[in-house]
This record gives structure tokens, C-alpha cells and sequence, in this order.
């Protein structure tokens, strides 16, 4: 098919204009939403729960690139929620699963695949190249690293977190005056109280409406249909009403990360970064031969 | 002499378990309340029993506020771990409280006083995903 | 593996306790839950935004049995919001797209591929053998005809809709008191309200939002972790706060559906199920050319 | 007598746009309407003006409710196609009324008296998916 030409700004093929068409024509999208789009690129840390339903979403909407960072290898017992991943892949890296995945979605979407452990010495420069971060991860210690980079970085962070009927989801570090992770929680919480470390449960479906989320917060964001104001909002799969948004503070002059020279309060260190547990996960072989 | 104020309380994000396992609860709480946040009752009373106003004009008062609330909490509500609820008077760090939906800083965190039917939410915050 | 014999009801293989593990320890799931999921079915009208993240989250859950009922076929305009139909499907029903994504994704799941429309002549016979009814279709007559047919069926009916930036969220007929679609709309709306007719467009987040507390709400009642009340929730993707609950009458006595014999008001006319419109889509290749 | 009241309103699921594509709008009521729900103004008039008190005091009055609310809506905020918000003299099927997040149905539907800063949202049922 030959593409007219002209100068006017254009999608890279012309069939995209099918593809996307459900989504051109809403009120504030149109081509140039799209292109913002097309010309943008997304992170993803964690190809879990979180990460699988957020991907599915950036890469059906026609996000440019996406990065894929995960260092872990598919596993059984994930595939009660993270769906990108099949009996298939099991074994396999998630990035690498889950990268297959979105291509077979969207062929036409750039996949950095990085099946890598982010650390505080290699942060900076696996997240400098994108427009959005989405953390989907599973630990405090990486929340706060993640938190740090995009500030450092000065990038919008898309955060996601979920645990047994529970979600929570807020965009950290949005525009000039929105809170970083560190602005509200200065310290990782209580080991005992970070239920990463025990295997504490989590319903599919949660991670499902929190991931789904935060890739609609990384497309508004992209846009320009954000109102770029931060808030928190809270899920429970059980109350009613299920969602809660919170009013946010505004950045804090005296964070550790994000506050204004010589009115910084505390300091970051590495051992922020370090996760401090194991745990162990119930043995629920062992408990169904028991029943 | 105002009334007893009904403060209605939710509990989030694993922190419920310190509670009872009860996500949702309530407290009474008496306009005025001691100074130091002493909460002058027994561990063991009933959390709905608001101390009595004699107990509490034998010393200095002041407005209740979410400060004292903290306080009451812990003794009365709090089933176990205090250390995993307050630290240094006040939350422990990687707990956010909302007053009626809105971030506590933004309403004065401890001086914050209290009204009847406030809704204040206790939650941790979620690492898994 | 050998299955250890005895009385007492156990799942239905022995690394079902390993995929399921992390929902089974959650308090007031459990091992119950895991069976109640087992023994159970869903049918799932329509495969395509809704449908799709329902089916996903339905099957890694692990219900015992889903049904899909879609006649259409994939296309490429659709791809940008109903992520279990790739490139390579496009041309198929959607139903066996559908099903084969799910299959890979938990292939223990049993599958009804039924690629009919569905219509007052045989409406009662597909849904019959399912326990939850999910409607993700995308049009109103469908609809009126879903309600009546879970009233006529006494089973729940978990509605879902989507249009533009918006979602809405229901469960009709919720036990003995819980209203019907046509208690509260008791007649189809005006043809040019009908969004369906024209392609209005839709951010395919949205509809994953949906169909993800569509399945969730399903795997509530399954279990028996929801409360039985009947409520709506709201959505909008631009609005703060994005989600709204509401509070929603009983059902109506009046209720030509499921009201009480002789004090029903009006009846039922085969012509609430005939679609009124078709509807061009906007010509986004055209457009294209033109930019 | 009683001031002008505040009613905040939603259009949602596609009626925004026979609204002037404004979904959250807002109007003012007098408390005292005419009890055969004429809204006594032009229709080019702003929506933000009640009918004074003098117009409306030369007939039969009522205290304001939703029915009244749905006319002035109709007369003054409505932009397009009237028939496709009301029908024999209430809202047109396939709309639902909320009254401060609760079905119109559970506090009375048109003869709900409007109160000062209430929210009434007003949503077509949405058919796609
Ligand atoms: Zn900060
Ligand atoms: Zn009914």
C-alpha cells in the first residue's frame, strides 16, 4: 500500500489507522493522540500480576516501545493472575514470555526485553531512555528504587501495588509539584508489615483492575488527557463502595529524594534498597494431600 | 457540654490485622481529652466506652485530636504489636492516615480535631504485585 | 501424581493446589473456594472488549466451565482493546479465537465455543446449563433480551458496558431481591442514545476495566464472597474520582420482567430484541489519506 | 425566606452531549417554584439565573423537587432534542436519575424535594462493550 506524501504528520503504516481507529475518534484523542503514542516509549518493572494486564493494554493501544524488566522465570503458581504467561512458558523468563506475548498482540509495538535484576547501579540507565515508568513490582525495597530513579530522572512514575483483596495505585513525581514515594512513606515500612516478603495471597482479578489502570493512567499521561493532579486510589474487591480516591499532599521541601536542597530532612541510603526477607510459601501440596 | 463524637475508622492494607481482623470499626471519643493523651482506662475495657469526663478534668485537657485518637487506639483498640502502629508518638512510618479522604498532612496530621462522624483511614502500604 | 484416596473433596488434580495457591490462602477462599471455582460455570456473551479480560481472568481462576457465545468475526479494528484475538486470528469467530487464547493460558479449564448469535429462539437453551451469566455484548436488544432470560432462568446476570471513556458495571437479578435491567430501564432507549449503532469509539483500558470486575464479581458470587446487595458502579476514565457507587432500588413488582404476576405493567415485545440500526464506522483510512 | 439553592449536576454515558458536551454543571433553584413546573424565563436566558421570587409568587407554588428540576433542565441547560430527555412528562426511558449516589426511585423520583449543594446525576445506560 503506498503512503501519500506529504508533510503533515502521519501513523507509520497505513493500516494503523484501522487498528486505532475505535480509539481515534474519541473527543481529545484523534491523530494526535495517537501519534503521541506511536512516538512514545513505556517501562514496565515487573512482568507479574501487574505488569501482564498493564503491557497487554500499552501494547493493544499502540505505545511506540516498551521495556520489559524482570529477572524472574515463570512459574505455575503465577498463572492464577499473570496472563501473559502460559503452561507453555513455564521456566522461561518473564520478560522473554511476556515480550512474546505483546508481539503476537501488536506486531507493529519495539520490545526492549531485559531480563535483569534493577539495582541501585544500573537503575538510572536501564530507565533513562523512556518517557513513562510503571512500577508493577513485588517488593518495598525496589518501590523505593524505582521512586528515586524517577526523580532523579525527572519521569512520571505509573505505581501499582496489590496484595489479597487490596489495591492501590497513584502516580509518583507527576509534573512540578506532585509527591515522590518517598514524600509520603520516608521509610520502608516494618519488614513484618511488608507482606511481599511472606506469600500473603492476592486474588487475579486485583492485579488484573490495578495493572489495567496504570496502563490507563501511562496513556493519559502520554496524551495530555491527565489533569495532572495526584492522587491515590484505593481498591478493595470486597467493600462497597470497592474504590476510594484520595487528595494528596504536594511535594515535600524537606524529602530526602525529591526536596529542595538544603531542606532535605534524612538521607537515602543503599540499605533502602536491600530486600530484607524471604519467606516462605505455604505448602499447599503438602495441604491438599492433608485434607 | 458537647456529646460524645462518634469517629468511624478503616483499617487498610494488612494493617486490619493489628485490629482484629475488622476492616471496619468505630470509636467514641469525648470533645475534650487529657493534654498528654493519657487515655485513662484499662487496656481491656470495651473500645466504644469513651472515658469519662470526671477521669479526664483531674488534669489539663484539650480538644481531641487526631493525636489523642492514635493514642486511644493503641490502648484500646490495638489487639497486638503496638511498635508496628505508633513509633516515637506518632505513626509508624509506612502507614498513611486520611482524614475523610484526604491526606493528613494537608489537615494538620496530629492537631487535626476531631468532628463527630469523621472518617479516618488507617492504611499500609502495599508492596505486591 | 497419585491422588491420595479418600472421602473428603479435594481439587481436581494435584498441582491445581500449586496454580491456585496464592488465591486459595486468602481468608475466606480457601480450599471451598478453589472447589466452588471447580464445580462451577460461567457463559460469557460476547468475546470482544468486555468479553475478553472476563475470559481471562475467569479461566485463570480456574471455573470449572465457560461457555462463549460470539458470532462475529476478529478484525483488525478490533484488536486495539480485545487482547485475546492476535493479528493471526483475524477472520476467525471470534468464540474459537477466544477459546483457543484461554486454552493456552489454563488448559484444564473446560470450554463451550459457540460461535450462534443469540436470539429469543434459543436463548434459554445456551444459557441454561451455566451458573453465572456474563453479558459483555455491545448492543441494547441483546441486552433486554439477556435480563429476561436470567429472570425466566433465576441466575445472576453480571452486566457489563463500555463506551467512549466510560464504563458502567451491574449484577441484575441478584438473589431475591436484586432488580432486573428492565426495572430500571424498562424500555430500550431512543435509537440515536444507542450508542452501539454508531461507532462512537472506546479507550480499550476501559473496557478491560470492566470485564476485569465483571469477572471478578463473578468469581464473588461463585465463592460466595459477595454481600448479595446489587449496586452500580460508575466509571469514567477523565473524571475525579473515577469510580462512583450507587445505590440502586429492589426489584419492582410493576416490573413487566420479574415483577409479581398481575401487578406487572406492560409486556415484553419481541421487538425490544431486534437491533434498530447498523451504522458506518468513520473511515480512518480515508481520513488518513486525507491528513 | 429560605436562600437560592445550589444543585450540582452529571451528565453521563452520552447525555453530556445534548448538554453542551459539559459533563459536571451546576444550577441555582429558588426554593419556591410554580406547581405547574413553568419555569417563567426564556430560554435564551443564563442558566445560572433563578426565576425570581416575584414571578413566581403571582401563582400556585411548591417547594422545590426534582420534577420542577427536570423542566428548568429541560427549558434552560438542555442545548438539542428535548425528546430525548423527557417523555410524557418525566425523564425519557433509559435514563437513570441519582440523587446524591442513590437511585431516584429510592427517595421519591420527581416529588424529592431539592436541598441546598445536592448532587442529582443524570446517566444513560450504556450499551457497548
Ligand atoms: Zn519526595
Ligand atoms: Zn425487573
Amino acid at each position: 500500500m503506498a503512503m501519500v506524501d506529504n508533510d503533515l504528520p502521519q501513523l507509520s503504516h497505513l493500516d494503523d489507522y484501522q487498528r486505532y481507529g475505535r480509539q481515534m475518534v474519541l473527543d481529545g484523542f484523534g491523530l494526535e493522540g495517537q501519534l503521541k503514542l506511536q512516538n512514545s516509549s513505556v517501562v514496565v518493572i515487573g512482568a507479574g500480576g501487574l505488569g501482564c494486564p498493564a503491557l497487554q493494554y500499552l501494547a493493544a493501544a499502540g505505545v511506540g516501545r516498551l521495556g520489559i524488566i524482570d529477572h524472574d522465570t515463570v512459574e505455575l503458581s503465577n498463572l492464577q493472575r499473570q496472563i501473559l504467561h502460559t503452561d507453555k512458558t513455564i521456566g522461561s523468563p518473564k520478560a522473554v514470555s511476556a515480550a512474546r506475548a505483546i508481539a503476537a498482540l501488536n506486531p507493529r509495538v519495539n520490545i526492549d526485553v531485559c531480563p535483569t535484576a534493577l539495582d541501585s547501579s544500573n537503575a538510572l540507565s536501564i530507565l533513562a531512555p523512556y518517557d513513562v515508568i510503571l512500577d508493577c513490582t513485588d517488593n518495598a525495597p525496589t518501590r523505593y528504587l524505582l521512586s528515586d530513579s524517577a526523580v532523579r530522572l525527572r519521569k512520571p512514575l505509573v505505581s501499582g501495588a496489590a496484595q489479597k483483596f487490596d489495591g492501590q495505585l497513584c502516580i509518583y513525581n507527576l509534573g512540578d509539584d506532585g509527591p515522590c514515594y518517598r514524600c509520603i512513606f520516608p521509610k520502608p515500612p516494618a519488614p513484618e508489615m511488608a507482606g511481599s516478603c511472606e506469600e500473603t495471597g492476592i486474588l487475579g482479578a486485583v492485579t488484573g483492575i490495578i495493572g489495567n489502570l496504570q496502563a490507563l493512567e501511562a496513556i493519559k499521561l502520554i496524551t495530555g488527557l491527565h489533569d495532572g493532579k495526584a492522587s491515590l486510589l484505593l481498591f478493595n474487591a470486597l467493600s462497597v463502595p470497592p474504590f476510594r480516591t484520595v487528595k494528596l499532599r504536594s511535594r515535600k521541601p524537606t524529602c530526602a529524594a525529591c526536596g529542595i536542597e538544603g531542606q532535605k530532612i534524612g538521607a537515602i541510603e543503599e540499605t533502602d534498597y536491600v530486600a530484607f526477607c524471604g519467606g516462605a510459601r505455604p505448602d499447599w501440596l503438602e495441604r491438599g494431600l492433608e485434607v | 457540654m458537647a456529646d460524645t463524637m462518634t469517629i468511624k475508622l478503616v483499617f487498610s492494607g494488612g494493617l486490619e490485622l493489628l485490629f482484629g481482623n475488622e476492616r471496619n470499626q468505630s470509636v467514641l471519643i469525648p470533645p475534650l481529652v487529657p493534654s498528654d493523651n493519657s487515655t485513662h482506662s484499662s487496656p481491656s475495657s470495651s473500645p466504644s466506652t469513651p472515658s469519662s469526663h470526671n477521669d479526664i478534668l483531674t488534669g489539663e485537657t484539650k480538644a481531641a485530636d487526631l493525636e489523642y485518637l492514635i493514642y486511644h487506639l493503641r490502648d484500646h483498640l490495638l489487639k497486638e504489636r503496638p511498635e508496628l502502629f505508633m513509633e516515637n508518638g506518632t505513626i509508624r512510618p509506612g502507614i498513611l492516615v486520611l482524614i475523610n479522604n484526604t491526606d493528613w498532612e494537608l489537615e494538620g496530621e496530629g492537631s487535626y480535631q476531631l468532628c463527630n462522624n469523621d472518617e479516618i483511614v488507617f492504611i499500609s502500604t502495599l508492596h505486591g504485585g
